[in-house]
């Protein structure tokens, strides 16, 4: 057994919160950046626009085959070569989840668009609303409501996921203490912190989707 | 001023260096108390830093540090994010085809940790053992040759990196750890009880280790050599180890060896 | 860029060999994992919609603990900590005796955690055939065991194989965190391949060609199965 | 047959959806349940095979308690044929094996006996032809005769029947009205919850009127359908006999 | 008002819904279609707001093309309301938001003309206390009745409806037919697909009679109902009046 001292955490607050600031930054920024961008996606593909549904459906299936560490760390490389100039790991990493996210979004998107039923949009656009504003108004509310608890619990992955940006040098929660565990030789208690406030966090919000979920099906 | 240097105009144009560096290479390159970047190498590279000020014409530089990982410090030296690798990166022939490296800084090679319990003292005393060695690493090259080369019946155990290792000997999965000498004495220094641990063996290869910089950069590649040595000739070098080895602030005791000292001779060239 | 490339270099010894090996690692673990997660997976996601409260509450815990902490962190769990739990000789076994230490904690725990994962898909695949499909299994007489084993389960699979599938990948993608205990799968070979060689580029070029790979020719089955699962008169969803 | 006594049942703690309902079925005799939507039809007739348990009261079917602890409930409903709204046959097997399965994992029939007497009863329901179709590709009308048809062949004593025609098609609902019409000159007990008022009036011995979880009714066809009866019940026949 | 020309249709290439269906409605008629599931009254009804486009042939509303390309369709949409078999009111809105979405985002209507709009039309529908529900609140019918005034509230040429009764429970019925009498006694110009054969006797001026994507008949109400018509109405209608 081990003999556990617990005493680095207190002691290196400040490195595991700046790291923890930078997960819920990221976490948060790549939510509405993917949303954003997956919603593009998803109404490109509803649509069939010709070619560009093509173009968005490549899209979505090329990122979702690729391991998310690798996404980022092309972006890393790539992403000065093309503008020319050093970007900055954050905003590398930043274009990067949100390019990755933005498939899974569009997909989960996709299906609450299809799960709104064609019927309502029949009767928006009966009642003379463009297509757009049939969209906006009818639809898109719909399926954003319907698919709440989803897109949370892709939100709790991508919080788990933001790790990964260790590649990059960037440093979240885990890298964070990570670097302390490494540094001190406290392996083991950094890991046991590290589950404890994940789970903890996790929880709550999965507790959250659980209550949505309640209120959205009355 | 910056001559045909890239390194040195994007360095002008800027303002800005970039030094890369480790988090967790102790004492040469890692997170300190305060969150910065410190080490034997940071030192070293900010000595260079004040070479490149001088020939820049003396305004004071901003000092960017970027952390780099064993995947990204290639690519990031040879995109230009970074103008130094300031960590502790074994110089050998089939990285040069990739970057170049200044005048060698320290000299370790490949041994074994082991629990003094444990009677092990050579890797011949490991028959029908495990060993652990981070995955990718010159020593887990070096140990497998070694052990091919006198057939012995050793079982290999890759970990990911040091500490996960150190972790392994703590909790017996393996017997021994092999890894460069100077990690291991750092290792021991950090284990609950260090006086269980001990560094045995010979030298089962030698690893000198040295700053990196871009390829076909002559003139920057002058610079940082000049200053090295430089720092050599004047013995500021041994005053800088010492500040970190000897004992230093992570509690690495390291006098300066003899073989080290010879190199620094060596390479302090005459102007 | 300075940069001197060198493609041949993945086509020479030993490093081709590397990659192969890193692959056959990489599938070993993604297909192993998966039969832990996908049995496992199922069992918890009846228990989820059975009518005992006790089932259920097992299955709600398990999941909310299994999903909710990054699988990163399991993985360390279960190699560094969990064997410290046992009494001396089984941790001695689980340390060093048993066959592939690294790789059979990998394996477990990854099939643990996507066992999470595969449950709630199994859950709402059975919620989605409808408690009067269920109602009529029982009215004929059948147990609720039989009406799982004849009506909902068969049902549930098939609407669920596209978020299967995408689980199964989610797996084959992550099983590159066994690297972070020593396992050295498709990735960390990519990574000593360029420790090596320092050609960092292609190795990860070929990393990401051999994922994207095996993630579209998964896919491109799935669809078949899909397509060959679905029922006369109705839709096929389109794998993944 | 079949005896409700006082049956309450609550969903949660405030809704009582059925309200103190006794009622009992002869053998051979043909009830017709209705009343407004929400009045606890549904669930009235679902008790009688125990998919849905109650709070308190006591049904029994042949004898057999339906409601106490120690009798094999799977058993009974075997011997209690069942209809639904939505059909609910499984999509996921062709006609003849919807019939099938029941037969052979619950009574232990050989595959060829129930495929036998698969075949018999899709031909009594005439739909001999479709045997192996897929429930998606059958009309309503026809998905539903095969429900009935997988009910009979678990040889019930009784049937029960929730709105067997209210998800059909207008042009559907006799060719499924008239299958359970020759069921009901065959002598079979069944419990029907219908709107269809013609098919209560020709083959009902009785009918019982529910609103808000209570039986208001139970007359015999021609009393209910003849002049005096609750207001509630007026009412109700009113609307939907109206157009 | 509303005129067909030999309009076809075809879902792929093989299967044709609308087989040169000619029809037309004067100004105030009100025109009942009805005919087996599958014949293709849905689609016809649909062709003419626009809602499914056609292959060839002419409709043209109130003398503008609805198959022109120049013509702006969500414009001519606006003018014709149309009520569907499942209400599809837009849950994520309460019943005044329903009905003042088309009057403000279409017609440019101001927020406060557009209420005052909704609440009349919700008291003509005898709903006005339910100003504030959600759909999901209410009963089918009541819902039903809130689609016909959120068609009503664009002020329409004509009002087409889709099966508006058939998703009902029975009870329900006859408060929706109600106010569809009304709005044809106020001399709404309606085409109605719909099996409630009472309301086409009542108020339909003509009876369409579709089978297999052809208007089989197309008779006033009094010939439909009386002796001489095709064997496939003959036959339809035996089988939905029987009961
Ligand atoms: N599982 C449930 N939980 C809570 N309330 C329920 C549940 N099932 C039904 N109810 C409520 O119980 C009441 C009676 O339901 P039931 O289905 O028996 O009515 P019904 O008479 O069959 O109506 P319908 O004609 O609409 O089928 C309704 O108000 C319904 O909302
Ligand atoms: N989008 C579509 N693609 C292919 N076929 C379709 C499509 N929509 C409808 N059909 C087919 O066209 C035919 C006519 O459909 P339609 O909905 O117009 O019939 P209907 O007369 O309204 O029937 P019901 O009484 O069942 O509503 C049906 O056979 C239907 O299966
Ligand atoms: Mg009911
Ligand atoms: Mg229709």
């Amino acid at each position: 057994m081990f003999d556990l001292d617990f005493s680095v955490i207190p002691a290196n607050s400040s490195l595991l919160w700046e790291g923890m600031k930078m997960t819920f930054l990221l976490t948060g920024l790549a939510i509405v950046g993917g949303i954003v961008l997956g919603t593009f996606l998803a109404l490109l593909r509803i649509a069939k626009v010709p070619v560009l549904a093509q173009i968005a459906a490549a899209y979505v299936n090329f990122f979702r085959s690729l391991p998310l560490i690798l996404v980022i760390f092309w972006l890393f490389f790539l992403v000065p070569l093309i503008l020319g100039r050093p970007v900055g790991a954050f905003s590398s990493v930043l274009v990067a989840f949100i390019m990755f996210e933005a498939a899974y979004y569009s997909e989960i998107i996709r299906a609450g668009i299809n799960s709104v039923r064609p019927g309502q949009m029949a009767a928006a656009r009966a009642i003379g609303l463009t297509y757009g504003q049939s969209m906006r108004y009818i639809v898109l509310p719909q399926a954003f409501r319907a698919m709440t608890p989803i897109l949370l619990t892709q939100a709790i992955i991508l919080f788990q996921d933001t790790s990964l940006v260790y590649v990059v040098g960037l440093r979240d929660f885990l890298v964070s203490a990570e670097i302390v565990a490494n540094r001190d030789q406290k392996l083991v208690e950094m890991f046991l912190f590290v589950a404890v406030v994940y789970f903890a966090f996790c929880f709550t919000a999965s507790m959250g989707v659980r209550f949505l979920q309640k209120r959205l099906a009355t | 001023d910056a001559g045909d240097s890239p390194t040195l105009q994007r360095i002008q144009e800027r303002g800005v260096v970039s030094i890369g560096h480790r988090e967790t290479s102790i004492p040469f390159s890692y997170i300190g108390e305060n969150n910065e970047a410190v080490g034997y190498s940071i030192d070293l590279c900010l000595k260079i830093v004040e070479a490149i000020e001088e020939q820049l014409g003396g305004d004071k530089l901003e000092v960017r540090y970027v952390p780099v990982t064993g995947q990204t410090r290639i690519p990031l030296i040879a995109n230009g994010t970074i103008d130094m690798e300031c960590g502790s990166t074994t110089n050998n022939l089939t990285r040069q085809l990739q970057v170049e490296y200044l005048p060698t800084t320290f000299i370790t090679g490949t041994k074994i940790a082991s629990k003094v319990s444990s009677g092990i003292t050579e890797l011949e005393d490991m028959e029908g053992k495990i060993i652990g060695l981070a995955a990718g690493t010159t020593n887990e090259k070096a140990i497998k040759a070694a052990i091919e080369s006198k057939g012995l019946d050793i079982k290999i155990v890759p970990v990911k990196d040091h500490s996960q290792g150190w972790l392994a000997l703590e909790t017996d999965r393996i017997d021994a750890y092999g890894s460069d000498d100077v990690l291991l004495y750092g290792l021991i220094s950090k284990a609950s009880d260090p006086s269980a641990y001990h560094v045995t063996g010979r030298y089962l290869s030698f690893d000198p280790y040295a700053l990196m910089v871009q390829r076909n950069d002559s003139t920057f590649e002058r610079l940082g050599r000049v200053t090295m040595a430089g720092l050599m000739r004047s013995g500021e070098m041994a005053e800088i180890y010492a500040k970190w080895f000897e004992p230093g602030p992570t509690k690495i005791n390291m006098p300066l060896s003899d073989t080290l000292r010879t190199a620094f001779e060596i390479q302090a060239l005459p102007e | 860029m300075n940069y001197n490339w060198d493609w041949g270099i993945l086509f020479r010894d030993p490093y081709l060999g590397w990659i192969i090996q890193g692959l056959g690692w990489t599938l070993a673990i993604s297909l192993l994992a998966w039969i832990i997660a996908f049995s496992l997976g199922s069992a918890l996601g009846v228990f989820r919609t059975a009518s005992s409260p006790v089932l259920r509450a097992f299955a709600t815990t398990y999941v909310e603990i299994f999903r909710n902490i990054p699988l990163l962190v399991q993985l360390f769990l279960w190699y560094f900590v969990f064997p410290e739990l046992l009494p001396d000789d089984w941790s001695r076994w689980v340390k060093r005796d048993m066959p592939f230490p690294a790789l059979t904690t990998a394996v477990v725990a990854i099939g643990l955690y996507t066992a999470s994962r595969v449950c709630e898909q199994v859950r709402s695949g059975i919620e989605a055939v409808g408690p009067g499909q269920r109602q009529a299994g029982r009215a004929i007489g059948m147990s609720e065991v039989q009406v799982y084993r004849y009506i909902l389960l068969p049902n549930a699979y098939r609407i669920i194989i596209p978020p299967l599938t995408s689980e199964f990948l989610t797996i084959f993608k992550q099983s590159s965190l066994a690297l972070t205990i020593g396992v050295v799968e498709l990735t960390a070979m990519t990574r000593q391949i360029e420790e090596y060689t320092f050609q960092g580029f292609e190795a990860f070029t070929a990393a990401t060609i051999v994922y994207s790979l095996v993630t579209f020719t998964v896919m491109a089955v799935m669809r078949q199965v899909d397509r060959r699962t679905a029922l006369p008169g109705t839709f096929s969803k389109g794998a993944a | 047959m079949i005896e409700m006594k006082s049956v309450n049942k609550w969903y949660g703690k405030n809704f009582q959806v059925l309200k103190d309902c006794s009622l009992s079925v002869a053998k051979g005799e043909v009830i017709v349940v209705c009343g407004p939507s929400g009045s606890g039809k549904s669930t009235l007739i679902k008790t009688v095979n125990g998919l849905e348990p109650i709070n308190s009261g006591e049904i029994t079917v042949a004898g057999t308690s339906i409601t106490a602890k120690s009798t094999n409930l799977d058993r009974m409903r075997s011997k209690i044929g069942m209809v639904f709204q939505n059909f609910e046959l499984f999509p996921h097997m062709n006609v003849t094996d919807n019939i099938k399965l029941g037969q052979t994992k619950v009574l232990g029939r050989s595959p060829a006996e129930a495929e036998t007497k698969a075949l018999a009863l899709l031909d009594r329901v005439g739909l001999a032809e479709q045997a192996h179709k897929y429930p998606s590709q059958l009309s309503g009308g026809q998905q539903q005769r095969v429900a009935i048809a997988r009910g009979l062949a678990m040889e019930p004593m009784a049937m029960l029947f929730d709105e067997p025609t209210s998800a059909l098609d207008p042009e559907m609902i006799n060719e499924v009205l008239d299958v359970m019409v020759g069921l009901a000159k065959d002598g079979m007990t069944m419990m029907v919850v219908t709107h269809e008022m013609g098919f209560a009036r020709k083959v009902a011995d009785r009918v019982v009127f529910m609103d808000h979880g209570e039986i208001v009714e139970d007359a015999t066809s021609q009393d209910f359908f003849g002049s005096p009866r609750s207001e509630r019940a007026q009412e109700f026949l009113s609307k939907i006999l109206n157009h």
